[in-house]
């Protein structure tokens, strides 16, 4: 018997560049899995790709449409962006019974959409993230910053409360402003951010989108030279862009101390950028409809949509990516497993990850773990 | 006029994605030069039973004959549509010549293209948009010899003798100035080329008469250089009169030739094509 | 003191930037404008040029940082530019070759050739993702800095900083160089008259015993070159990125219709129009007026005119007012 | 009928009508001659609304019409015919004419959706008349021809036509004559004096050719540089010396020296 | 093969492939292409009024629809509880303040002869205007956003039927077209393609940071449907029992059943503004636009106001655009500023018009329903070449993986290169003009 997965990301789009590693990350998962043959009765599972876009809810739909009913998958790892995330999650996932497992869509909106219990996400609320956030900088001591996110749901929502919270605790935001990703010049959006001033600038962007280019340019005009930065920044294309010109800066993103992160670029064994954002999101996304489906006995997601957060949360035995084999043989025994994977997944609420983050800072062009939270 | 689909451009006017100024409509029969051949013998350039059309479409020249000798001017007069330009453009080589030949000075140019034609001694004078109206006066004499890779300074100093007036106008763009010194910077550029033969077409349309006089004047000034001359004109009378040679087209064939004075005098022709 | 502080705050976040973005607008925009003025149509597909040449420019460089070759300070990439401007010819050749010619010889009408070239601009912009992907490509190395804002501050004591970047000022002095020689080409050779000719009247250019061909082919070869020279300015000042040359097209179309179509005195010029009014309008004046203004009269707000989400339709607007007061833009240009 | 009061129309500096005044008479042809650049066709296009005056007024039986654009002076009565052709090429010589009468109903939209009816009606009317005028023209044959492939002198016929799908008050011609065949031009003129006559259309005429000027203008008006020069008969013009320096000239110097030479 | 054999051919060929899609795929997908196929065919229709009739070249296509996709929100949304208490009067007057400002501002310019004292009390006027404006804008704005921020933060809607906000999203578009038309075609020369380039932009950027008015990049999802929900149907027994009947299970039937409401509604409307177009057109009014096209400097010789004909038609192809703007929002049943983007929403509509065959309506609706079907099976066509092609090729080999990654950018290529065939062997398009 074969298990389809659709992978829907946007392969082409403003997200272009993220989403070939995350598609990798999932198809690790789906590898895996294969090759131990132990989901259901030796299943091979394969991956259907299919390209969201990231912006155009037209074309998502449609594509994920051919996955569900021609391609006719068992499950969707996927979309990315907030955006078509809904539009597929409302017009596809919900009408066809599907379940959706996003690494990437962190709008807080998401949260409350009509799901029928179908959709889960690898990745936090970005609600939470704003409040941790702003633990991180007062802590250091850091009392007005300037703040730009990225001119989408994502940023605007990052931002957003972020802003709420940080005023709440006391701090002073100078300039919220917004800016566009794939843009030209950025030299506009970082004169008036050097005008407003503050200790820091929040770049709640993407690193290799219009994040980096509001970065360079700011450190390039000695506007800012720390930095703080959620998690949309964090990848190795940062130590890659920038080294040592933004040490001190500080930032987070989801993750633990778990030892997770680390067996999973060990697995990924450079195969494919193991950094970049949201592809251990991916991985565990991957993992965690195989694994329900394994709990359920079935690859039905009628059935299996509702062993989605038990095999992700407490009780059981922890998993860690490169244990899929492990897992798949203890829940094929009747036992319980707690799949940790490489972002410490832990679903909460509607079936988001609780959000644990680990807090970062840059030093001698590093990204090192200053603590976890 | 021709019916390409690549010509309808659904009445478009946007300045901001096209740029009709200047627009090309002339299309060279050949754009590589094919072999010429002497042949020896006959008039200085001749256009020799020539049939042929635009494009794909009807033929609009059916055994069409016009030549011109040195030291001549020959002139084509004949009702609107009969092939007048159509001729002087075969001659040219902006058109398939289906049967027929074109020679010069004994030389047979059929297969050449324009550029080539040029630098074998072509002067052309087309009867609209004759000069580059954003370049200086010299700039456009200057175009006229772009062929020549010689000194082409003793040229121009002929060329403003002829025409004084340019040489007080040499650096102001030539799109300021009148119809008529327009119409002399025209044929200055052409003789910029040192031609050996000048084809004007309708040199004097729509010309006040003193203009119209004046060109005429230095068209025979030109001609008495020695230089061969043939001219399309619907200024008929005028222009026979000082034709060495006249031929009236009808439909793309010859309908009648005989010098100026001759046709000037045949009532037919008056009747049908001077207007009585 | 204070008057300074306020200069040079204002020179570093409005002057260099919007200097170096006009060059690299100006650049783009010439190239615009020479299809303009001689094939006569708008080329949507030149901001795809500028990417495709800038991407030979990035493997290029690649390439010689491999086998070790450098300029020591200066970006390795000037050394590649030759190569990409060459690689960009060839692909402008070889598409108007396979494309444009065939449309010319039908004498279609310009607007056809627009279209057209949408599709080219599907294709090349295809094919440069094809080739180098999606994703940004750092290609710039070299000394960063001509002089950085810590160097400034602690030379001259001031509290603001002035920092000008090494590709900031590559960028000038390229652009300086590719428009003098351009103008001088087009003014002064034999071959730019004749592109000029060409350009006031194909029919008598013809006439004239001008090649029209070659004219075609020399002016896809200057933008070829101009068009990668300002996509490797480009690249070098932010970074290399596909997509985002797309995006520079308005911008330049702006430029060029802001200066007057078909002119390129005025690609110039409105390169520099449409990069000042960008940064400038939506600056917030709050640190300058800081400087100025005495102590009780210190402004509480930022001063900003308009945040900078509309920067773009500041420009926008300007290109407007620019059109209804001098219909065919600043510098007369060839529109009816 | 039309009174032109000092009209001035600058392009930069360049003072292309230079305060020309003139007035038309009603049911007369009036002939438009002078040099070239004098201002004849800017003068036209300022009376045709085309391009607005920098000062000076045009009114047309007493009323201003400064100013006003072409497609209202249609409406007033005043048309005019263009030196090259303008025929609407991808339709046919009937449709040329029938698109003429101004507030046909089937130019609403609304009509076009929900008065089917009455447009049916209006068009068998137009139909009926535009066959009519192309029979005046003798170019009956021609109906159903696309406008854009009939020969130069039919356009022009064309041209005439339109003016005659509704009461034109006055019609203005620039350079009928230019590049058009002799023969023609004289039968252009029949019609000219004939729509004078039977319809009492009165008429501007620019042209250079003085047979044709002579033929059928009284008066006839010579301009330069900007400025009205003379106006009378063509006789009176003909002999005014100062239409002889900057427009008529004195003929040929060199015709003779050719035919000794030659 | 004569005309008429040779479009119908044509549309059978297109309905073919979309049948072919349901065979070989799924009539889910099928039904879904052919749904996205009718809205873009509206759309084209809408450009192709304005370009084929009238020779206007709009490429601010994405900025009407999007005011469709506005309009949705605005009516059939339920108003945000206290939000126009807040601020929603002071944003309206506001709004009317800086239309007044405007309009005295073009007052000045054309009442007041020309020179210094125009020019200063013209810029005293917008600078004045400006900052009052701002002054009364922004506090009621901050109003406005601070309620709910995270599920609201907008004005809210009408609360009316979403059937509504097409003909809404029409007079939205209709309204900017207006405006757009009147200052650019009013220019001197005619730089229509920039100006509406230019305003489509804007358009996005006020739709993506306004967040008063639909919550800008945040999103407005759940909007409310005219047709039921899929899982009310799987829960209606009655439905269940008569798909059965049909032998189709609950799922696959209330989707299908779903998306053909969908279709049909399209249909209607599509059919309704074909059949006003192709009346339109066969009237005097049709062949008044086609020799304005012809020869616009004799139509306005003969009483022909070409301006505002001009201005009629862009505003009319533009209403279009905006009616299936809301067409495609309702279908999406959200808003999401951010997915507007040229390449998509203006280029794209441009080639099927053009593959289409300009100045055809039929063509325009055929080119719409074959480049609609590309757009969205190239990828997997794409993706199954480049398989097939790497077949030889050694697992985990870069430039195999490299192949494939690059499958998705495809479209595009494959979007020229249909374009650029089409210009060169029919290149009327496939349904000429006649
Ligand atoms: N580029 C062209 N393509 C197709 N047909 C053409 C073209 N140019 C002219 N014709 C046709 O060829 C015929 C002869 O035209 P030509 O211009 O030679 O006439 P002509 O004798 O010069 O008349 P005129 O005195 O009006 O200038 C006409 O029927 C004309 O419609
Ligand atoms: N749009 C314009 N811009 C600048 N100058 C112009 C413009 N239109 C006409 N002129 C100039 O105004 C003068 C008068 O031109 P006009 O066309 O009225 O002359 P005309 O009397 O009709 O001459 P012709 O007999 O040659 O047709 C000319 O010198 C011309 O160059
Ligand atoms: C992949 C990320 C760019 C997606 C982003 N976090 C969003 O919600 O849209
Ligand atoms: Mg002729
Ligand atoms: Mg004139």
């Amino acid at each position: 018997e074969d298990v389809k997965i659709g992978v829907i990301l946007g392969f082409t789009g403003p997200i272009e560049s993220l989403t070939p590693s995350m598609a990798d990350g999932a198809e690790l998962a789906m590898k895996e899995v294969t090759d131990s043959g132990l989901l259901l009765d030796g299943a091979t599972v394969t991956s259907v790709r299919a390209d969201s876009t990231c912006v155009d809810a037209g074309a998502a739909t449609a594509a994920a449409e051919r996955l569900v009913t021609s391609d006719k998958v068992d499950g969707i790892m996927g979309a990315d962006c907030s955006g078509v995330t809904g539009a597929i999650l409302s017009n596809v996932a919900v009408p066809n019974g599907v379940v959706m497992i996003s690494p990437s869509a962190t709008s807080p909106a998401l949260s409350d959409a009509e799901d029928n219990g179908l959709f889960f996400r690898t990745a936090p609320s970005d609600a939470r993230q704003g409040e941790i956030m702003t633990q991180v900088l007062l802590e250091e001591g850091i009392k007005s910053v300037a703040l730009t996110y990225t001119n989408n749901d994502y940023g605007k929502g990052l931002a957003d409360s972020f802003q709420q919270a940080f005023e709440a605790a006391g701090g002073e935001v100078t300039i919220s402003a917004a800016h566009e990703d794939g843009k030209a010049d950025y030299s506009a959006e970082v004169g008036a951010l050097a005008a407003a001033g503050g200790d820091r600038l929040v770049v709640a962007g993407y690193v290799d989108q219009g994040g980096s280019g509001i970065v360079r340019a700011a450190i390039d005009s000695g506007a800012f030279d720390t930095f703080h930065f959620p998690d949309g920044m964090i990848g190795s294309k940062l130590e890659e862009n920038f080294g040592d010109e933004i040490d001190g800066s500080t930032g987070q993103h989801p993750g633990t101390d778990s030892p997770g992160v680390a067996k999973y670029e060990e697995i990924v064994a450079g195969a494919f950028d193991a950094t970049s954002p949201f592809t251990p999101e991916s991985y565990d996304a991957a993992a965690l409809i195989m694994l329900a489906m394994q709990a359920a006995g079935s690859k039905n997601p009628a059935d299996y949509k509702e062993k989605v957060m038990e095999v992700a949360n407490e009780p059981g035995e922890k998993i860690y990516p490169g244990e899929l084999a492990k897992a798949l043989q203890i829940l094929k025994d009747g036992g319980d497993v707690d799949y940790v994977g490489a972002t410490a997944v832990e679903l909460i609420g509607p079936g988001e990850s609780a959000g644990n983050y680990r807090q970062i800072v840059i030093d001698g062009g590093k990204i090192t773990t200053a603590k976890y939270r | 006029m021709s019916d390409s689909p690549y010509h309808d451009d659904h009445g478009n006017k946007d300045a901001t994605i096209t740029n009709k100024a200047g627009m090309g409509t002339m299309t060279p029969a050949h754009r590589k030069s094919g072999k010429t051949q002497y042949v020896g013998g006959g008039p200085f350039l001749i256009g020799d039973s020539m049939t042929g059309g635009y494009g794909k479409g009807p033929d609009i020249l059916h055994d069409c004959t016009i030549a011109v000798d040195k030291g001549e001017i020959a002139v084509i007069v004949g009702p609107n549509g009969a092939g007048k330009s159509t001729a002087m453009k075969a001659v040219f080589g902006m058109l398939d010549v289906r049967s027929g030949s074109v020679r010069l000075d004994g030389e047979d140019i059929t297969n050449l293209s324009p550029q080539d034609r040029v630098v074998k001694g072509m002067g052309f004078v087309p009867q609209t948009s004759n000069i580059f109206t954003s370049m200086t006066v010299e700039e456009n004499l200057e175009m006229g010899a772009f062929i020549r890779t010689d000194d082409f300074s003793d040229t121009m100093e002929q060329v403003y003798d002829l025409f004084p007036i340019l040489k007080e106008k040499r650096n102001q763009p030539a799109g300021e100035l009148s119809g008529g010194q327009r119409q002399q910077v025209a044929v200055g550029r052409a003789l910029m080329t040192k031609p050996k033969v000048l084809m004007l077409d309708e040199p004097t349309a729509g010309v006040s008469p003193i203009v119209m006089d004046e060109l005429f004047d230095r068209i025979i000034e030109v001609a008495r250089t020695g230089l061969p001359i043939l001219m399309v004109e619907q200024n008929a009378r005028q222009a026979l009169a000082i034709a060495d040679k006249g031929y009236v087209l009808v439909q793309g064939q010859n309908a009648y030739t005989g010098t100026g004075k001759e046709l000037l005098a045949d009532p037919e022709v008056r009747k049908s094509f001077l207007g009585g | 003191m204070d008057f300074l502080n306020a200069f040079v705050a204002l020179s570093n976040f409005v002057l260099v930037p919007a200097i170096a973005y006009g060059s690299q607008l100006a650049l783009g925009a010439l190239g615009v404008t020479l299809i303009y003025g001689i094939l006569r149509f708008s080329n949507f597909a030149h901001g795809d040029t500028m990417a495709f040449g800038a991407m030979i420019a990035v493997l290029a460089t690649w390439w010689l940082q491999s086998i070790g070759v450098g300029l020591g300070p200066l970006p390795t990439a000037l050394l590649a530019l030759p190569i990409a401007i060459l690689g960009c010819m060839l692909l402008v050749l070889i598409t108007d070759r396979l494309v444009y010619r065939f449309y010319r010889e039908q004498k279609a009408k310009p607007v056809i050739l627009v279209i057209v070239s949408m599709g080219v601009m599907f294709i090349t912009n295809g094919l440069v993702r094809f080739v180098i992907g999606p994703d940004d490509q750092n290609f710039a190395d070299g000394e960063r800095f001509l002089i950085s804002a810590r160097d400034f501050k602690e030379m001259t004591g001031l509290e603001e900083g002035l920092a000008i970047k090494t590709t900031q000022g590559i960028t000038v002095v390229v652009a300086v160089i590719a428009v003098a020689l351009l103008f001088w080409f087009l003014n002064k050779t034999r071959t730019g008259k004749s592109m000029r000719a060409y350009s006031d009247n194909e029919d008598l250019a013809l006439l004239s015993g001008i090649n029209p061909e070659r004219v075609v082919m020399y002016t896809w070869l200057i933008v070829a070159a101009l068009a990668t020279t300002a996509g490797v300015l480009y690249g070098l000042d932010k970074s290399f990125k596909p997509f985002v040359y797309f995006q520079l097209l308005l911008p330049i179309f702006a430029s060029a219709i802001v200066g007057g179509l078909g002119n390129p005195l005025g690609a110039i010029a409105g390169g520099f129009i449409i990069a000042f009014s960008e940064v400038t309008i939506t600056y917030a004046w709050k640190k300058v007026l800081t400087y100025l203004a005495p102590e009780t009269l210190e402004p509480s707000g930022l001063v900003q005119l308009l945040s900078t989400d509309y920067k773009f339709a500041v420009s926008f607007v300007i290109l407007l007012i620019v059109l209804l007061f001098k219909p065919t833009g600043l510098f007369k240009g060839k529109a009816v | 009928m039309i009174v032109v009061e000092d009209v001035h129309k600058h392009f930069g500096g360049f003072h292309a009508v230079d305060g020309a005044s003139l007035e038309i008479a009603k049911g007369s042809i009036t002939g438009l001659i002078g040099p070239n650049g004098a201002g004849k066709t800017t003068l036209f296009n300022v009376i045709a609304g085309v391009l607005p005056p920098t000062s000076g007024k045009v009114t047309m039986d007493g009323e201003d019409i400064t100013g006003l654009p072409p497609h209202e002076l249609f409406h007033k009565g005043l048309l005019r015919t263009f030196q090259i052709a303008h025929e609407f090429s991808s339709m046919t010589c009937r449709e040329n004419l029938m698109m003429v009468p101004g507030s046909q109903s089937g130019e609403s939209l609304w009509n076009t959706w929900f008065g089917r009816k009455r447009i049916a009606d209006e068009e068998r009317a137009l139909r009926a008349k535009a066959d009519e005028v192309l029979e005046f023209l003798t170019i009956e044959h021609l109906a159903d021809h696309k406008a854009g492939q009939v020969s130069g002198g039919q356009k022009k016929l064309l041209e005439l036509g339109r003016t005659m799908m509704v009461d034109a008050k006055i019609v203005f011609l620039d350079e009928v004559g230019a590049g058009v065949n002799r023969t023609l031009l004289m039968t252009i003129a029949d019609t000219i004096l004939r729509l004078n006559k039977e319809r009492g259309y009165t008429f501007v005429v620019i042209e250079h050719d003085m047979d044709f000027i002579g033929k059928i203008c009284d008066p006839v008006i010579c301009m330069a540089e900007g400025k009205v020069l003379a106006e009378g008969t063509l006789d009176e013009i003909k002999a005014n010396e100062h239409v002889i320096e900057a427009y008529l000239g004195t003929g040929l110097k060199n015709k003779d020296k050719l035919e000794a030479g030659s | 093969m004569s005309e008429p054999v040779k479009n119908t051919l044509l549309f059978v060929l297109v309905g073919g492939l979309i049948l072919l899609t349901g065979f070989m795929q799924s009539w889910n997908s099928a039904v879904l292409i052919l749904n996205m196929g009718l809205i873009s065919a509206i759309m084209a229709i809408g450009v192709n009024l304005q370009w084929g009739f009238a020779g206007l070249f709009n490429v601010g296509v994405m900025g009407f629809v999007a005011l469709g996709g506005l309009a949705v929100v605005l009516i059939s949304t339920t108003p945000t509880p206290g939000a126009w208490s807040a601020g929603g009067f002071g944003i309206v007057l506001a709004l009317l303040l800086g239309a007044a400002t405007v309009t005295a501002a073009v007052m000045i310019a054309q009442k007041m002869s020309k020179g210094r004292a125009r020019t200063i009390s013209l810029i005293a006027v917008l600078v004045l205007g400006f900052f009052v404006f701002r002054a009364v804008m922004d506090p009621n704005v901050a109003a406005v956003e601070a309620i709910n921020p995270a599920a609201a933060g907008n004005i809210g809607g009408l609360s009316l039927p979403v059937l509504l906000a097409w003909p809404a999203g029409g007079l939205l578009a209709a309204g900017a077209a207006w405006l757009i038309g009147k200052t650019a075609l009013g220019l001197r020369s005619d730089y229509l393609a920039i100006a509406t380039l230019g305003i489509a932009e804007i358009i996005i950027a006020v739709l993506k940071n306004e967040d008063w008015l639909a919550r800008g990049v945040k999103n407005v999802i759940g909007l409310p449907r005219p047709v039921p929900y899929e899982i009310d149907l799987q829960n209606d027994p009655g439905f269940v029992e008569s798909a059965a009947s049909l032998g189709l299970d609950p799922v696959t039937a209330s989707t299908l059943y779903v998306k053909l409401g969908y279709s049909v509604l399209f249909l209607v409307v599509l059919l309704v503004l074909l059949w006003m177009a192709q009346m339109a057109l066969k009237s005097p009014w049709g062949r008044m636009m086609r020799a304005i096209r012809d020869n616009e400097v004799a139509a306005e010789a003969m009483g022909k106001d070409v301006t505002r004909r001009h201005l009629q038609i862009f505003v009319l192809g533009s209403a279009i655009c905006g009616i299936a703007g809301a067409m495609m929002t309702t279908l999406d049943g959200q808003l999401t500023p951010g997915t507007y983007q040229p390449l998509r929403f203006t280029f794209l509509i441009w080639v099927m018009v053009i593959v289409g065959g300009s100045g055809n309506n039929f063509g325009a609706v055929l080119g719409a329903m074959l480049i609609w079907f590309l757009w969205v099976q190239v990828e997997p066509i794409g993706l199954w070449l480049m398989q097939v092609i790497t077949a030889g090729m050694p697992d985990g080999s870069a430039l195999r993986a490299h192949l494939i990654d690059s499958a998705a950018h495809m479209r595009l290529l494959t979007m020229g290169v249909v374009l650029l065939l089409v210009l060169r062997f029919s290149p009327r398009g496939l349904i000429p003009e006649r």
